[in-house]
């Protein structure tokens, strides 16, 4: 992966995705990162999923105190290289499109975010929980800076809702 | 339609895994499917958020017992790229005699389970013991049948010494010629053809559309290897070829998980033979600048993808871990569909995921009489339809491995 | 007095149930064998009933309390009584009665009651799944198993298992000729039901039903319900000895090992049939089978 | 009455529970049952139902989902019975210890529903096929 065809994947991004992104840096060979606001990661995503050809890895969400930014990894496997589209969801306005509607591969990553967040995800076919059990006490987003470890313990899971 | 669905607890005789799948049915054909996961949940991201970068290999590792390599692995990777530090050679190649030894024990023993689905239990028993000698030569390697604790960012934790090389050397070649032999016995068998052609098919679309990774993705003609695209040094110089098969079926899938062995075997004879003598086997990282980086890597069953964004302090401030049967699971909805009851062991067998969920398929009926099968009840339906296939191909039954 | 020693010692309870125990560990052993496995200890069926004698026994509370604890015993003694009429004829201690094969046989039948009084007072739905299918499973085999009974007696020309020994003694035992093969073979898949082996072990399928019909049972009643079947794995290759053999005790025995491996071979080789699979099997391959030797019985072959 | 209690160290009926593991401690439990460490030799026997059970091969630290299951089977076992707790995970929850979604390894749930509850702790990660028959062995000692 010459530098050539490194600066030439970048070049050609910028030139399609100009408007809809923020500022699209690659520090590394064949990293590429791309900052985008939360409205418009639909359409990059979208449009690097189907058209650029992209399959999706995976996606996550960081608590960076002002808000929870999403990172969606994709990676372009012939052309060798892992582009992530990072948005901030403001704690304010905690929602987001979501991009599983359409696309299959996004479900289940959405709902574990949204579980493990808070993000909600609009038009997203079955938001359930998916991996904490339903006896784990409601409002509480484990993966969230300020929830400790020690916060739930034995006695705050309520058992009775766990379906015996 | 009314469905009422009952669902019983997880606990279940032969359970490996506590896993839950439930078929919407219609008599005989497969409607719906839905999947219910969480048993197995530790909150292994939170306590990555407490542990100094050289403590998480460990904790990475018991992600999952089968491959449980392939995470440290990626892990160290996502440093390193976070780092931007190169791996000494031998240390890259102690790293690829460690992985593809994992390969080929999780596929030998996804091939036991296979013949354990079909009902030929001798299968299951002949491969499980082959297996042994390969995880004897992983304890003589690096002192553990599973968690190996090899790997630390920046290199490897312990070197290989001669006699290790020697031991290692002289007993791979005897795990050829079984591994052959389960070949044969597999792919030349016309009821297994029969049985395993045809059905749980995932197009390559869907694979595309599911991001579908790994022997489930390459079955379907998608040549996505890790190995291949994002090449480690140490993988430049070394002679293997990604095997992918076209018609995306339960066959195919054996088809390139078998073949792949070979290569596993090829590959660590010759990463053994040219380890580049004497190099320090670790680049040493003294500290983490602040940034991200991503690892990934080609677990036996998929790729491994491992996030990483550091702060500058010696813990990370965000470690993201997604295992290959999250994207791979979803796509029971796709093969499943229209298939009988009896060929789901196979199908969700197929996918090798990594729990193994044939256990427990609540088969709903949609004249809502919800009928539990279990493990055993797929099983004997799979071999009662092996004995049919058997008597249309006018062969007799194996004698005495059809018993479960 | 006699008879109470016959019926509890020597062809009776004890000897019945040390012999039977063996024939448990063989077969247990030589499954293993096949698939190179050691296999347990010589003593490991005693060892199985006195580990579950020492265990604590665990009532339901929806089940009728002394309902399910005298339901095995009251197996366990039937079985016994049927080991103990056929042995005695068979040693020729002393003279049976007329009709004695028919009570045998329904005597063998019994525990099965039992165990579907246990399964449906139980409460546990896994467990009611189990007691319908081993009512199915009981009416199928029992057809074709009457037919071969009748087809012995009628050649023999009287119901007393003395009689058909002594017929069988005077000119050849059934086995020698093609109705009686034909007869053994359905005799043996009977009896590989009756006795709930692998093919035909729907009722306590290990992990299907999580071993459906005894789910509740446990400690002491679970110990009378293995020691009936294990007794039972001794009776019934006697019955089928007197039936088709009948000659002296060392031919029998050869006879009883013959059976035994049999069984085993069956259990070893197939895959457990689905019940709608079973009774097809019975009522159509079998008592065609069934009728068939009657034919060939009557036509003198 | 001796030889019932000696008999019971002949034959033990095993069931298997699965609690949070890594799945490891579940492949060496098979692999118990495979040629080459094959227990029935000892009259182990793997059954269908916590009824039957003697002894409760529980793998990994219990996380909030699995507890009650893992206690309602408890309850079911008739009583002389033996819970054995696999590897490091159930001895002490292992590397997870410390996580919201764990509460706490085999024996201090355990404890809560039966404090006299007998266990065995076979440690290692996952621990030898050797070790495990040897840990089975010895636990029947406590009974």
């Amino acid at each position: 992966m010459s530098k050539r065809e490194n600066g030439k994947v970048m070049k050609d991004l910028k030139k399609k995705l100009k408007k809809k992104i923020i500022d699209i840096a690659q520090p590394r060979e064949k990293r590429i990162y791309i900052r985008v606001e939360p409205e418009k990661t639909p359409e990059v995503v979208e449009y690097l999923f189907s058209k650029y050809k992209c399959k999706f890895c995976t996606a996550s969400g960081i608590d960076m105190r002002e808000g929870i930014e999403i990172i969606y990894h994709l990676a372009r496997e012939d052309k060798n290289m892992v582009i992530n589209v990072k948005t901030l969801v403001p704690y304010s306005k905690l929602e987001i499109e979501s991009i599983g509607r359409r696309i299959k591969a996004f479900r289940w990553i959405e709902r574990e975010i949204n579980e493990m967040f808070g993000v909600i995800f609009k038009g997203h076919p079955d938001m359930r929980r998916l991996i904490l059990p339903d006896s784990f006490p409601k409002g509480k987003y484990p993966l969230r800076k300020d929830f400790k470890n020690s916060d739930v313990t034995d006695e705050d899971y309520d058992y009775e809702r766990s379906g015996i | 339609m009314k469905q009422t669905i009952i669902p019983l607890g997880p606990y279940h005789p032969l359970l490996e895994e506590p896993e839950h799948f439930k078929l919407y049915v219609e008599g005989e054909r497969v409607v719906d499917l839905d999947v219910e996961i969480g048993y197995n949940h530790r909150g292994i991201e939170k306590l990555a958020e407490g542990k100094t970068w050289d403590q998480i290999p460990y904790l990475v590792e018991r992600i999952c017992g089968i491959c449980s390599t392939s995470h440290p692995m990626a892990y160290c990777l996502a440093v390193e790229d976070l780092v931007g530090c190169d791996v000494p050679k031998r240390a890259q190649l102690i790293r690829v005699v460690v992985c593809e030894l994992e390969r080929l024990h999780s596929h030998l023993l996804w091939v036991g389970l296979a013949g354990h689905f079909i009902g030929y239990n001798t299968v299951w028993m002949w491969a499980w013991k082959y297996r042994e000698t390969i995880l004897e030569i992983c304890e003589k390697l690096t002192g553990n049948r599973n968690h190996y604790a090899m790997f630390k960012p920046g290199g490897v934790r312990r070197d290989f010494n001669k006699e290790q090389i020697e031991y290692a050397l002289e007993h791979i070649v005897d795990v050829e010629k079984p591994i052959r032999m389960l070949t044969g016995a597999i792919l030349d068998d016309p009821v297994i053809h029969k049985r395993l052609k045809g059905i749980g098919v995932l197009t390559k679309k869907d694979a595309i559309d599911y991001s579908a990774l790994g022997p489930t993705s390459r079955g379907s003609g998608v040549p996505w290897d890790v190995r291949w695209d994002e090449p480690l040094d140490g993988f430049k110089d070394l002679k293997w070829k990604v095997i992918v098969q076209k018609d995306g079926d339960v066959f195919s899938k054996s088809v390139v998980r078998l073949l792949e062995c070979f290569e596993s075997v090829s590959l660590i004879k010759q990463a053994l033979l040219n380890l580049p003598e004497g190099e320090a086997i670790d680049a040493d990282i003294k500290e983490v600048p602040p940034g991200e980086g991503c690892g990934r890597y080609e677990a036996p069953r998929g790729e491994v993808f491992h996030y990483v964004r550091s702060d500058g302090s010696n813990m990370p401030y965000r470690h993201k871990v997604r295992a290959p049967t999250f994207n791979n699971l979803p796509t029971f909805k796709a093969s499943c569909k229209g298939e009988t009851i009896a060929d789901v062991a196979l199908i969700t067998a197929s996918i090798d995921p990594c729990y193994c969920c044939t256990e427990r398929v609540a088969v709903v009926d949609k004249n809502n009489n919800e009928k539990i099968l279990r493990e055993k009840d797929l099983l004997r339906l799979s071999v009662d339809k092996t004995k049919s296939v058997m008597k249309k191909l006018g062969k007799t039954p194996p004698l005495y491995n059809m018993e479960i | 007095m006699k008879l109470l020693f016959y019926y509890l010692v020597f062809p009776g309870f004890l000897f019945a149930s040390v012999i039977g125990l063996l024939t448990v560990w063989l077969d247990r052993k030589v499954s293993a064998r096949v698939q190179w496995r050691y296999g347990p200890p010589w003593y490991q069926g005693f060892a199985d009933i006195g580990k579950l004698l020492y265990k604590e026994v665990i009532i339901p509370e929806e089940a009728f309390g002394s309902g399910f604890i005298a339901a095995p015993l009251f197996g366990l003694a039937s079985v016994t009584l049927a080991i103990t009429i056929l042995c005695v004829s068979f040693f020729g201690i002393s003279e049976g009665f007329i009709g004695d094969i028919i009570v045998v046989w329904y005597l063998f039948a019994i525990p099965a009651i039992a165990l579907i009084y246990i399964g449906s007072t139980s409460g546990n739905p896994l467990s009611s799944v189990g007691v319908s299918r081993e009512i199915k499973l009981l009416l199928s085999y029992d057809l074709p198993m009457v037919i071969v009974i009748v087809i012995m007696a009628s050649k023999a020309g009287t119901f007393s298992i003395k009689g058909i020994m002594e017929w069988q003694m005077v000119n050849g035992s059934n086995i020698s000729n093609w109705y009686g093969i034909i007869a053994f073979v359905v005799a043996i898949f009977c009896v590989q039901a009756k006795l709930g082996r692998v093919p035909f072990d729907l009722a306590e399928a290990e992990t299907e039903l999580g071993s459906g019909i005894l789910l509740e049972l446990s400690g002491g009643v679970l110990a009378a319900y293995e020691l009936s079947k294990a007794m039972m794995l001794f009776g019934l290759p006697m019955f089928l000895i007197i039936l088709f053999w009948g000659k002296g005790i060392v031919g029998g025995v050869l006879m009883y090992l013959l059976i035994i491996v049999l069984l085993v071979l069956i259990k070893n080789t197939n895959p457990r049939v689905r019940i709608d699979h079973a009774m097809r099997f019975f009522w159509g391959w079998m008592s065609g089978a069934a009728v068939l030797a009657a034919i060939l019985a009557h036509l003198g072959a | 009455m001796n030889i019932l209690k000696k008999s019971f160290k002949k034959s033990i009926w095993v069931f298997h529970l699965s609690t949070a593991a890594c799945n490891n401690c579940d492949i060496e439990v098979l692999e118990l049952l495979t040629p080459r460490y094959d227990v029935e030799r000892f009259g182990i026997k793997l059954v269908g139902s916590p009824r039957h059970a003697d002894a409760l091969l529980v793998c990994g630290a219990v996380n909030a989902h699995a507890k009650p299951r893992f206690l309602e089977v408890y309850r079911q076992t008739p009583k002389p019975c033996l819970v054995v707790a696999f590897g490091s995970c159930g001895c002490s929850s292992g590397i997870f210890r410390d996580s919201y979604s764990i509460v706490g390894p085999v024996d201090k749930v355990l404890k809560e529903e039966d404090p006299d509850a007998k266990i065995v702790y076979i440690p290692g990660c996952p621990p030898k096929p050797e070790a495990m028959i040897e840990g089975i062995i010895k636990g029947l000692e406590v009974i």
